[in-house]
């Protein structure tokens, strides 16, 4: 087999398992807040209600498009388009399994390993941001302006502790692929812990996932869209399958976040204590740590919902307060602490 | 939704907007809307507008007769109907001289303390809502129904009960009420433990509610509050208490008082309220066992009500606060004047005084902490 | 003492008491119109009357009452002409139409106070409690809305429940519950 | 002639035409316009007791571009008409309205100078749900209602002249 197809077919499969996901998410999510809140959950469309996100795609494909008089229309399409491509792109450095061997070709299951995969995903994150003040901006509502601005000021704020998060990974593994951090993630850690990233940095980890809320505006982050102080905050003025693309892309956000984690610090496709690669075949390992890495993914996912339906939002202030005095100044401390441990210890 | 798209130029630092906040939107319970000035996130001037649910209610009154006026009041605050129906009923009596007899005033008891509670989790359930913790709200709204279903069972109506009748109530507690209640009294409490578990101690919560929007006592009281609103800011008064009506003399209950008059103090007010509610409801019950069962429920009341002239005011602790009717009749069968005094309209007027310097995100709490319910704000 | 006599005492010195009533255990007492606020002043500095909280602020239109009792309506054509001139020299003897009320309530005592102010037609101009009590705010701003009656010195004196440009005053009896057709320009003409 | 032989719709418009139907029936995002009493009994349909969600009628979305079902609920002042009548004008079609209640459908109880007599004065209203207020029960009937409609419309196909026209 040609590289060129392997990567093609993996491109196309990746894109289409993430886009699956994100698809099972919205069900996730609106069963999920269900079964948190004692009731069942939208139920009728197709087996418990599985097909629900199906029925609101072909709703929001059909509806009628309305570009409002006023907005810019420019920017009012283009909002959209820039928010979910990003999102659907930037999965492409994230891991999904180890490797299997086909036809004595070893295939990395992953769709590049890029050496500055952790670069990539930062960029291509923050790209969405300009979906987001674009679409507000061009609905020339106030509500959507207020929220592409808190939207901007969130994202900017939070990239810092992610970044800087990111940065004391990297002092741990001395590497910006994310494959590599993922292999060295395997065996134990001071002999009785496994060798995750979380317990390496576990201050970081915190750091990590909290900002990472935040850059996906999820709840307690959920200002940019605070539906009870600014309607629908951006997409306001959004119908149809623009404002399909807008909540969609949210969620392929998640899953490529929940990806970063896993890759970073919980051990990827390693199970703790024991190592199944060695004693699986190659194509059967390579369906087995594909498995395993999905199931931590979902349960990531699963804590996005969790959290959703059980804390208040924050006000904007306090987000700003808490990216700029809490996690930034931690960063920086949980930099120089990993620091000063390679220092001593290497 | 954007009826004033020109900016205004404001005095201090630069230009501000103006925000149109209703009266759709999904913090202004219906029909409230809010004019705020706001500079970035934050309120230079919050102006509400209120009358987009001015229904005629008072002038409605004058064409009915004073039975017929019942059901008008069900719709005021239909959070919770039945001290609606018990303040303007205690009104037509005050005004005809009616006593009336001790097995109704603890049915209305019951009734209104259940009211109360239903009531009070609504509002702690929006308030959730609108600081954006979903859950506790379909909690509480699960005990919600099951006090509906007694209010429905006893009287027919979920929401709109028409609850007694001018000199007494119609009929007596159907003879499973104990059974009823006792299931639903470890419901109600555990839904409200499962609130605090979510809200009282959630770091995210205090930060968003301690300090949000607190008021003095002495402004409190210039401006008009009763209610939960004025006993957060720390004056303890209670018309249960303080005026006595329909025995509450004879019930041992507390009268929870906060500190600050913020919106966490609001929160808490009613939180404790409810049991309270729950420890009244008990005490009512066990009087009413105590009465024989063929007491009378009705007063002497003429088949049609035609209240010699003159004009009273009378008024009782509603779950927001004073509820009072004045009524003024002129001897014949319709009322000549039903004034109605509802406690969130002398308290939504502060509302600019509350929000100043807040931000946006604090108007929505602030406003939900409040419990304006538009029926009775606007009649 | 009762509240009556502390009443009087209070206000009679100064000759502000225009009437008292009682109505099943409800005080009230009618003072001049343009005393308004220092009878506000005496009830509340006064050390034995404290009313420090105002409860409401309302108007009553006393139109019927004032009214004949059973006039009989004369359906000839030609008495018309005869009918205005009756009902314009009755006007002139009737008491002013309008009343505003006060509900005052005395927080340490728990007594309350309903405090009369008569307005005439012509002269539909009372002082304004809002230096006294904010609480009169919106309650005076609705007395406005909804009868007509001004109040001076109150800071925003506009419409409250009605919509801006609404040409009547609902709530005065002569005005139809069903309202005279205000609804046209709003609904149809956009 | 053609056209007078073409009176289905053919295989691919019909299934089609099926396939967005189901996907409308199945998703109607409410717009709850929630006035007075009847917007509490419309909490509680949202609510666990009752639950509309189960026909995916969840995400309430306030902005009306997004709804595609605007539940009136609660009595519509004149006060408030033209802000209903605009709520209404920016919602995208296809769209439904539900008249939730006795206020909303006539003005009910309130004969009086201030209430609108019934929203159909102002926009055209799919379905009446009477009662004052209807209890969730009704509301959730009055979804099957529209489920019910929805399946009967046609998308795609116009058979006659007059369903372009009146539309469906």
């Amino acid at each position: 087999m040609d590289d060129w197809l392997i990567a093609i077919i993996k491109v196309v499969g990746i894109w289409v398992w993430v886009l699956l996901i994100a698809v099972v998410m919205t069900w996730v999510e609106r069963r999920g807040a269900g079964l948190i809140q004692d009731r069942p959950g939208p139920n009728r469309a197709g087996p418990w209600g599985l097909f629900q996100p199906l029925a609101d795609g072909i709703k929001l494909f059909t509806k009628e498009e309305i570009i409002p008089t006023k907005a810019q229309k420019f920017l009012y399409i283009i909002g959209p388009a820039l928010f979910s491509l990003p999102a659907f792109s930037a999965y492409a450095v994230v891991p999904f399994g180890d490797k299997i061997i086909l036809g004595g070709k070893e295939i990395i299951l992953q769709v590049s390993d890029v050496n500055i995969g952790f670069l990539y995903i930062l960029a291509i994150g923050s790209m969405a941001v300009y979906g987001v003040i674009l679409g507000g901006w061009g609905s020339t509502n106030k509500y959507s302006i207020l929220g592409g601005l808190r939207s901007t000021a969130q994202m900017v704020s939070y990239e810092v502790p992610l970044g800087l998060a990111l940065l004391a990974v990297v002092f741990v593994y001395g590497t910006f692929s994310l494959r590599d951090i993922s292999l060295a993630q395997q065996g134990t850690f001071l002999g009785f812990l496994p060798n995750w990233g979380i317990f390496k940095q576990p201050l970081g980890f915190i750091l990590f996932i909290v900002a990472a809320y935040a850059e996906a505006n999820r709840v307690p982050f959920d200002l940019p869209e605070a539906e009870s102080e600014i309607v629908s905050g951006y997409h306001t003025e959004y119908g149809s399958m623009r404002l399909g693309l807008y909540l969609f892309g949210e969620y392929v956000n998640l899953v490529t976040i929940s990806g970063t984690i896993v890759a970073l610090y919980f051990g990827s496709w390693h199970l703790p204590y024991i190592d199944l690669g060695a004693y699986l075949g190659p194509i059967s390992w390579g369906i087995v740590s594909f498995c395993i890495f999905f199931l931590k993914v979902a349960f990531f996912l699963w804590l996005f919902v969790w959290v959703r339906w059980t804390l208040p939002r924050f006000r904007y202030d306090q987000v700003m307060g808490l990216g700029w005095r809490g996690l930034i100044p931690l960063a920086l401390f949980n930099i120089f602490i990993t620091a000063l441990f390679i220092q001593l210890t290497v | 939704m954007n009826q004033n798209p020109t900016p205004q130029t404001g005095h201090g630092t630069g230009d501000y907007v103006t925000v149109n906040i209703g009266p759709s939107h999904p913090a202004m319970h219906g029909t409230l809307r809010v004019i705020a000035l706001t500079d970035g996130e934050s309120l230079i001037k919050a102006e509400p507008e209120i009358g987009y649910l001015h229904r005629g209610v008072e002038k409605l009154g004058e064409s009915l007769s004073y039975h017929q006026f019942i059901p008008i009041t069900d719709r005021l605050n239909y959070c919770s109907a039945i001290p609606n129906n018990v303040s303007y009923e205690m009104a037509v009596e005050k005004l005809m001289g009616l006593e009336v007899p001790e097995k109704a005033q603890l049915i209305r008891v019951i009734m209104m303390e259940l009211a109360r509670i239903a009531d009070h989790q609504v509002c702690v359930g929006i308030l959730g809502v609108d600081l954006g913790a979903f859950t506790p709200f379909f909690y509480l709204i699960i005990q919600r129904e099951e006090i509906y279903e007694i209010f429905e069972w006893f009287n027919g109506a979920r929401l709109t009960n028409t609850f007694g009748r001018i000199g007494g109530v119609d009929a007596d507690l159907p003879d499973d009420f104990e059974d009823r209640w006792n299931e639903l009294k470890p419901n109600v409490r555990k839904a409200n433990e499962e609130t605090e578990k979510l809200l009282t101690h959630n770091r995210i919560w205090m930060d968003r509610t301690i300090g949000v929007s607190a008021f003095s006592a002495e402004d409190a009281l210039n401006w008009g509050f009763t209610g939960p609103c004025l006993r957060a800011c720390g004056v303890k008064r209670d018309l249960r208490k303080d005026e006595p009506y329909c025995m509450y003399d004879k019930f041992d209950f507390e009268v929870p008082v906060g500190k600050n008059g913020d919106v966490f103090d609001r929160y808490i007010v009613r939180m404790i309220e409810m049991e309270q509610s729950i420890k009244i409801i008990d005490q009512a019950y066990k009087l009413y066992k105590e009465m024989p069962a063929d007491a009378p429920l009705m007063a002497r009341v003429p088949k049609v009500i035609k209240p010699p002239a003159g004009e009273v005011y009378s008024a009782l602790e509603s779950p927001n606060g004073e509820l009072g009717f004045f009524v003024k009749s002129d001897g014949s069968a319709n009322p000549y004047r039903i004034r109605i005094r509802p406690p969130c309209y002398m308290i939504y007027q502060a509302f600019p005084e509350l929000v100043k310097g807040e931000l946006i995100a604090d108007l929505v709490a602030c406003l939900s902490s409040l419990n304006v319910i538009a029926g009775e704000l606007d009649r | 003492m009762d509240l009556k006599n502390r009443v009087e005492q209070c206000l009679g010195p100064e000759n502000l008491v225009v009437a008292m009533a009682e109505c099943q255990g409800d005080l009230s007492v009618e003072v001049p119109k343009r005393s308004i606020l220092d009878v506000m002043r005496l009830l509340r500095d006064t050390p034995g009357l404290g009313f420090n909280f105002l409860s409401d602020v309302f108007g009553v239109d006393n139109l019927d009452l004032n009214k004949p009792k059973k006039r009989p309506k004369k359906k000839t054509e030609e008495g018309e002409g005869a009918e205005e001139a009756e009902e314009t020299a009755e006007k002139e003897s009737l008491p002013p139409r309008f009343e505003v009320i006060y509900l005052l309530l005395c927080l340490e005592r728990n007594e309350r106070l309903q405090v009369k102010v008569r307005v005439a037609e012509d002269d539909m101009e009372v002082d304004s409690l809002y230096s006294i009590w904010k609480a009169s705010d919106w309650p005076e701003r609705e007395a406005f809305d909804m009868y007509g009656i001004r109040f001076k010195g109150h800071p925003n004196l506009k419409r409250l429940l009605m919509w801006d440009d609404f040409p009547a005053y609902p709530l005065r009896k002569d005005y139809p519950l069903e309202g005279q057709g205000e609804e046209r320009h709003l609904i149809y003409d956009d | 002639m053609a056209t007078e032989a073409y009176n289905g719709g053919g295989w691919i418009a019909t299934k089609l035409e099926w396939l967005i139907n189901w996907g409308r029936k199945r998703s109607p995002w409410p717009l709850p316009y929630g006035t007075a009493c009847c917007g509490i009994e419309m909490m509680c349909a949202l609510a666990a007791g009752y639950d509309m969600a189960r026909f995916g009628a969840e995400r309430p979305s306030f902005s009306p571009r997004q709804a595609d079902v605007l539940i009136q609920a609660g009595t519509i002042t004149l006060k408030m008409a033209p802000v209903f009548k605009k709520i209404y004008d920016q919602m995208a079609e296809p769209k439904c309205v539900i008249s939730m209640g006795a206020c909303a459908c006539t003005g009910g109880v309130f004969r009086t100078y201030s209430t609108l007599q019934g929203i159909d004065k102002l926009v055209p209203v799919d379905i009446y749900i009477p009662g004052c207020p209807p209890r969730p029960e009704a509301l959730l009937q009055a979804l099957l209602m529209f489920i019910e409609k929805t399946e009967k419309s046609h998308p795609i196909i116009h058979k006659k002249y007059s369903d372009l026209l009146v539309g469906t």
